[in-house]
């Protein structure tokens, strides 16, 4: 489409110039309403033009638990974070300091999640002020009162009535609006802003996109005249290409980027919205994503795709592992190449199949029955979302190994901008070997060192041999002697130990000596290194270490502790507390990478966690640190 | 099944001569007298009449008795899971039109645990053969009770009797979308049983041939009465169906015509299992989608088309 | 039946006294065949009449991978292990004093196996020596030859020619004719044995009663005039009831004791066997076997009958664990008493379905997403089978939570007699509450310190409520507020932390303080404090722990263990062995056991683990005490 | 379902008037329009004139937008895993002979992950009523094509159309052994909804009723059609089968006289689905086995029988 904005241009340089501005180095800006209003899109957008003005980014998206709750009900909140700053954003933050609010009942959820503080900026919708139903007009103005005693700094806007002089349906529009506010008040380049609007809408037909135009510029106008709140955000625009996504997204890439060819899946909240953004695009790619009857189906399907020819990959969370497990002992023993990636959400059981937990560690490292060696790969930003797939199909290809990807809730629908991969084909598979093997080929001659053995696929002459899960020798003939079994297994759990053997000590983030170490693995990494640099710059003494090879660990990992006075892991998963009545340290149940560092290092590792579904905010592990530490690192606010 | 030559990876086509022999492998473990022994030498004899090359060729199973089938042939061979050959067969077979994949289950291994990737399978419609080796028993564990073991079987689970009518699984698998080949024959019958794999094999789309299988050790009263009864077994006969030459067929003395296109006519047939158990084939229908085209319909994009594509979803997210 | 023995006493009593008996404290006894020769009822009827006579016993089967193995063939050797001693026995022992063959082909999987020793007395069937077949002529000379060469004292017995005096068909008979044998040589009172006789062929007409009788004296008399091999096991008769059975027969019998009264299970080696001893009389006791149609079902099933009246049980092994494990997730979060019974089997995936492995214990500690805290109760001995079903039904009911107990293949099918049980009414569980409960009942009142809240049944009034696997507050209610996840979260936790308080310090077998404590858990019980017994006598400084809980853990566990120079856990299954190439501390794999104690205690726990698939025998433990503790313990023969 | 009193608990049996309050919990959290809140509306009112005492009737169901439906009941509830309602359901009848149980399901649900089930279920023929919701979407996972979403479907995991034929769960289930019951209707037509479910609350066994349902917040194209156009519903009509008013059926144009004693028809009926909706009773056999009586023939033995069964057994291993 084509249309004349040169006008426009003019336009913002005019209004854009006029008012005083302050400086900060980060914002956090939520945009809350019920669902269906547009408040995630507006968020992103804002997002990405952050992004593009070279501004460091983070957005996470508010999710009720059902697909239409309740009109301006608690539960029924529904919208979106945005953390804006002069350098990189590697998490959600702490409380907003500016609050958009399409009606007042949505924000109770957000203040028993701790997402205000006293201060926090709130502009609110003001048309339930003088709504038709008495009931709608009280709850409004109660809610008022009870924000401006909470401390928040409370601001009623017309925004129906704005926007209604410029659409006739102010629910279709108002989201726009609402980012024209906020671009100015954050001193957003309208020209990136418009191109956004105008990509956003791209398949709509000009009408709306210049309505939405429309919007923009107007709620820009509106706030550059009634509203006292003028920020700016240095940003370095930097001369890299930089893509902005969902840790989903940026997973569903990285198969691509891998050449895998097949991904099964079942559908599983919040694992799916990867395949959906794939299901558009993958088959342009080589690739097919295959829908199965369950998810034992999807696996066992990635596991004959893979066994035929390229790795596979199958893609679930916690409940779905669960149904993977036996197939994955299959896979462990039989040595098929194989990447799952799990998508943790709350457990156990059904649990909180929306929100952010850590809770599968252990049940993938240990989910089988017998020893059944397999790698485990933690992501811990957006990024590696992308990349870790490239190298975890590579880690199964070459050691005939299932290789498990964890991510989590938090990195699924956080978005964040990073450098834009260039594809590079030797990511990708090779095609799938079909050239005659030796007449004395078998298809598991062991490396004595490494345990590793080249595979053979259907199509290879003399390559012929029957995949068992039966305990099995160098030919995959059934075991009969009691001797094969434990050679086997020697070798099946070499692989480990070899795959360890290419790593490289971990980095410490601060000293590598000190009073405490705080490590973590996962999508927690932002905010425990923020905390980490925040007590730092108050002269603590504390440093961490993010893990991204749970399985094998990373190597020296005994030496770096003991460099610390104090030890312990910060995670996202349950934890006694140890002050609990008949918590003794007889009994104790640790998080759950605490627990495996204990068992392999013998370290008095201590730990925080909780299962509260929230991401960790840096402020909570500060706080944290303050009691450990006795220092005072948290301004009181 | 037909073999097509996939484009993404070269192949040695030279035409080889195999025998019997280079599909057999080591002697099958299976108690003497029981029907398995029939069912391999026949399945091997297809092999070598098809003259399939041993290494484009799978044989993919669950676990039981029937299940260590790939253990016995020379071909390549995947004994998984109980209860999910299926799933591994589709996968095995949705990226490689080029390999002749076959599936091998029992009446456990496919109606019991493995019932709900049986009913997707015959809906995916993939270009296999699979046969059900159905001796109404589950014998790998010794004598428990199957979902097809007739009213009343006395087993280890049920001293007094099993309590629920059997599955029919030519029934069951009429009822089941995107049907295209359901066939029924027995071990003891090796010309009907050759026929009918030879049909199944040539069908596109996915074969499903319950066999009728004797179990020496544990069955003998299941099958012995038809074995005996000469009246026990009907032929289901047509031009489109299972031929047999004329003096095999005299050997049958209830013979129904049957048009495998009519699938309400062959539902109601398969009630009859009653009265007779008739071997023949029930339905057939090519034209049903195939899962596996839709599997096979982008293989081999050239990478620079692959890092056109990724390029362009990363235009998406550009900022 | 009725028949004149008379004469047959005096008979026996006549034979009886003409030789002179070689005094032993105990024998070890094999007899192997093809399968389908009757070796195991054989070595059965041994047991029994041993046992009757008030010797110590152990039998164990050697069971072929088929169902109907080739004959004369290595892989199909057929028969079964007697243990017979003075004192009280306890497990399978090393090697094998005598040896019934029937023929010479199935001993060779044995001798891999080590089953026997130089010295090893074997009786072989001598038909082979002329048979029409020159290859099995040939075949037997040569094996005779190499046994002699390996040590053993062979001697070929006419047992065919024999038999044939006697019946037409010497395959249905040799078995009997062989327990004469043994009787003869082991000096077994022929009233008992004749009686055995009778009670293993009640089913079968007098006739054959006869001829297995007459077999019998023919086989005794035979041994008093041709074989120089005669011995006395002293034995001291107490005046308890004694029952024989196997353990998988136990737990059924702990089962139906327990008051349970739907048993829900899928087919499954080595756990079916459980529930054909149930299928046959649980009907009458007032409960009935579920065979569903899988694992998954066959646990939901059982859930659902739990949930709505008495508590249920799950029995199945690893593979069928795997399945089961997102159910598992469910019973823990909703708090359903549940019982799963978990025969272990050697792994990982279809592994060694017949053989033994202590493989399972973190798959079932671990396996589900999330926390989901569950009861892990381990089975050491025949007589625990039985009564550990009894306190699992009571702990699960009482703590609202799936309760573990692990079995496995060498419990299974070992056979030991033990004190004879006497049924009490207090065992069973109380009839299905169907009380009203008060208006202000809550499904959850989770009690503050203990975490228990008492459960409501479909029927009882006021009781309703919906159990669901989400998060949920103490009314089942959904939660939406994050606190809720965290707190029910510790409440589950609490339970487990409740029990421990009920529990005792634990037993330690040997001094409280020493060079060498050994720690095992489940079937190797018998041999480990056999072996710290025979290593005790010759001076060594080790003692021995065994755990029955292990989930919670047996309490002061760290203190016991600070007492000792070194721990080690004794298991099946399997660990890296420090000597490999790459295998480092950074990256060695502890034993299950091993790890979990690690984790918990921070005691350098070592371990000595292999997955041969065999029951340990005590020599194999005393040889890696010798080597452990630099002392001679092991006589070498 | 007829409730009898089990003889191993005492039970309050006072008679109570119950009200439709009686059986309404929290305000059902679905989309505004969806079909969940007419079936709510009728299964409550089913309740109501039934008198089914709330303590003893029990809801089980699976994981979706459908299965969230026991929170919305004021009875007992078993909101379990997905594709897991019938095991539990079974699991909760086979003791407990005085429960209502109601199982209430998904396409998901039902005839994907849980096929292997719902297979199972229907041979069992336990005395409950299955409510199978098809909205022919999974609709809590927000919109991926499921085994009854007709061919081409748009989904988010099928951008350019689903590929297989759907399964259509009534002919599936007609083919099943011991099927003893089987109904569809749909949310839009309440009367005969109603009607539906007071047959299959009567019927002794298992009744499997799918029921057609609207998801308008993604599945408007598939229904809005049958919901428009009068010739898009084909009723099922027979004095054996769904009762009527008159004025009631006056709104359909196609009516077909069918007894539901007639399986090899109702088969043939089933498969019309291309062309129109049937609604009604296909099939109904009150006389086939039932699973639960055989769970619930030996409840509430005395102590003493029980400790002398264990004795007896005790016996047998005495030495
Ligand atoms: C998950 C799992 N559950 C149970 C088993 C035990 N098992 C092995 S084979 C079998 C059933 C065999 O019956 P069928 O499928 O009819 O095969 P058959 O032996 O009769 O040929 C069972 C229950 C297993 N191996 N894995
Ligand atoms: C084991 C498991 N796999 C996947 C999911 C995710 N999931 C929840 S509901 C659902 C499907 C819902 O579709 P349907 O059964 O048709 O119910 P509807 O929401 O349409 O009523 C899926 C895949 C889950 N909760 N558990
Ligand atoms: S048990 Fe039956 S099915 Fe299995 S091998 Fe023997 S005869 Fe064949
Ligand atoms: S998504 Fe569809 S099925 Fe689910 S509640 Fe909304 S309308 Fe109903
Ligand atoms: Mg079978
Ligand atoms: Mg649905």
């Amino acid at each position: 489409m084509q249309m004349d904005n040169s006008n426009l241009e003019t336009e913002y340089s005019a209004i854009s110039t006029l008012v005083k501005r302050k400086e900060i180095n980060e914002g956090i800006v939520e945009i809350v309403s019920d669902s269906g209003e547009g408040a995630q899109k507006c968020g992103q957008s804002l997002g990405a033009i952050s992004a593009k003005m070279g501004n460091g980014v983070w957005t996470v998206e508010i999710i009720p638990a059902e697909i239409q709750p309740p009109a301006r009900s608690k539960a029924g909140a529904s919208g979106i974070r945005v953390r804006m700053g002069s350098g990189k954003i590697t998490n959600m933050g702490d409380y907003a300091d500016l609050v958009i609010a399409l009606n007042e009942q949505v924000l109770f959820g957000r203040i028993d999640q701790h997402a205000f503080k006293p201060g926090t900026q709130i502009l609110i919708e003001n048309k339930w002020a003088n709504n038709d139903s008495e009931e709608i007009k009280s709850q409004y103005s109660e809610a008022i009162n009870h924000f401006k005693e909470l401390g928040y700094k409370v601001t009623e806007i017309p925004m129906e009535e704005e926007c209604l002089k410029i659409v006739r349906d102010a629910r279709k529009g108002k989201n726009m609006w609402v980012l024209g506010l906020l671009c100015n008040i954050y001193d957003r380049d309208l020209q990136i802003a418009s191109d956004q609007i105008k990509y956003v809408f791209r398949k709509k037909d000009d009408k709306i996109i210049q309505s939405n135009l429309d919007l923009l510029l107007a709620g820009y106008a509106w706030a550059e005249e009634n509203i006292q709140l003028h920020f700016r955000i240095p940003s370095v625009k930097s001369k890299d290409d930089f893509v902005v996504m969902n840790g989903n997204e940026a997973i569903s890439l990285g198969i691509m980027a891998a050449g895998i060819e097949v991904c099964s899946m079942y559908p599983i909240t919040p694992a799916t919205s990867a395949t959906h953004a794939m299901a558009e695009i993958m088959e342009s790619a080589g690739g097919i994503i295959h829908q199965a009857e369950d998810e034992i189906a999807a696996i066992g399907f990635a596991i004959g795709a893979s066994y035929a020819g390229k790795t596979a990959v199958t893609i679930t969370s916690g409940p779905g592992i669960a149904l993977k497990t036996e197939f994955i002992g299959l896979a462990a023993m039989s040595e098929i190449p194989l990447v799952i990636v799990d998508v943790q959400r709350g457990g156990p059981s059904t649990g909180l199949p929306t929100k952010v937990e850590q809770g599968d560690l252990l049940s993938v490292l240990y989910g089988a029955a017998g020893d059944a060696p397999k790698v485990i790969l933690a992501i811990s930003s957006i990024e590696e979302c992308f990349h870790f797939m490239i190298l975890a199909r590579k880690l199964a290809e070459t050691f005939r190994i299932p290789v498990f990807v964890l991510s989590d809730a938090n990195l699924a629908t956080g978005v964040q901008p990073f450098k834009r991969p260039k594809t590079n084909p030797d990511w990708f598979a090779p095609g799938v070997d079909q050239h005659p093997l030796p007449d004395d080929y078998k298809p598991y001659d062991w490396d004595p060192i490494t345990g590793i053995s080249e595979r053979s696929i259907p199509g290879q002459k003399n390559g012929m041999y029957t995949l068992t899960g039966l305990a099995h020798d160098e030919f995959s003939n059934v075991a009969y002697d009691p001797a094969i079994n434990q050679r086997a297994s020697e070798n099946r759990s070499k692989k480990l130990a070899a795959i360890q053997e290419t790593l490289k000590k971990p980095k410490i983030n601060g000293d590598d000596k000190g009073d405490l170490l705080l490590v973590g693995w996962g999508s927690t990494r932002g905010a425990i290194e923020e905390a980490v640099e925040r007590a730092r710059d108050k002269g603590a003494s504390v440093s961490s270490l993010h893990l991204h090879f749970l399985s094998p660990l990373e190597p020296r990992l005994k030496e770096i502790f003991k460099n610390f006075k104090k030890v312990m892991t910060v995670e996202i998963n349950y934890s006694d507390n140890p002050g609990t009545a008949l918590i003794t340290e007889d009994n104790r149940r640790y998080a759950q990478l605490a627990w495996y560092l204990r068992a392999q290092t013998l370290v008095d590792i201590d730990c925080y966690s909780n299962v509260y579904g929230q991401p960790l905010g840096p402020g909570r592990i500060l706080k944290m640190l303050e009691n450990k530490l006795g220092i005072k690192l948290v301004e009181e606010i | 099944m037909i073999a097509i030559k996939p484009d993404f990876c070269d192949i040695d086509t030279s035409i080889l001569e195999y025998n019997l022999e280079d599909y057999a492998s080591s002697k099958a473990r299976w108690c003497s007298g029981c029907g398995g022994h029939t069912i391999l030498h026949n399945v091997q004899k297809l092999c070598k009449e098809e003259q399939l090359a041993p290494e484009k060729t799978v044989f993919v199973s669950g676990i039981g008795c029937s299940s260590r089938f790939p253990h016995y042939m020379k071909t390549y061979g995947f004994h998984g899971l109980h209860g999910r050959a299926f799933p591994v067969a589709s996968g095995i077979k949705f990226r490689r039109p080029d390999l002749h994949v076959f599936v091998i289950t029992g009446d456990g291994d496919c109606c019991s645990i493995g019932a709900g990737h049986w009913v997707h399978a015959i809906r995916y419609n993939m270009n296999m053969v699979a046969l059900l080796f159905d001796n109404s028993v589950y014998g790998l564990t010794k004598k428990q009770t199957s979902p097809t073991s007739p009213l009343g079987t006395v087993t280890n689970t049920h001293p007094r009797g099993s309590v629920l009518p059997p599955i029919n699984p030519i029934q069951a698998t009429l009822g089941l979308p995107n049907v295209s080949f359901v066939a029924q024959s027995c071990d003891w019958k090796p010309a009907h049983l050759y026929a009918t794999l030879q049909k199944a094999y040539h069908h596109p789309g996915l074969s499903f041939v319950r066999i009728v299988q004797r179990c020496p050790v544990f069955m003998r009263d299941v099958y012995e009465p038809i074995l005996k009864d000469p009246e026990a077994i009907t032929l289901l006969d047509h031009e489109d169906g299972i031929l047999l030459e004329e003096k095999s067929k005299k050997s049958f003395r209830h013979i129904i015509d049957h048009d495998p296109s009519d699938l309400i006519k062959a539902r109601e047939i398969a009630e009859i299992v009653k009265e007779t158990t008739p071997i023949g084939l029930f339905y057939q229908n090519r034209t049903a989608n195939k899962y596996d085209e839709y599997g096979a319909h982008n293989l081999g994009i050239s990478t620079e088309n692959r890092i056109e594509a990724i390029e362009n979803l990363m235009d998406r997210f550009a900022v």
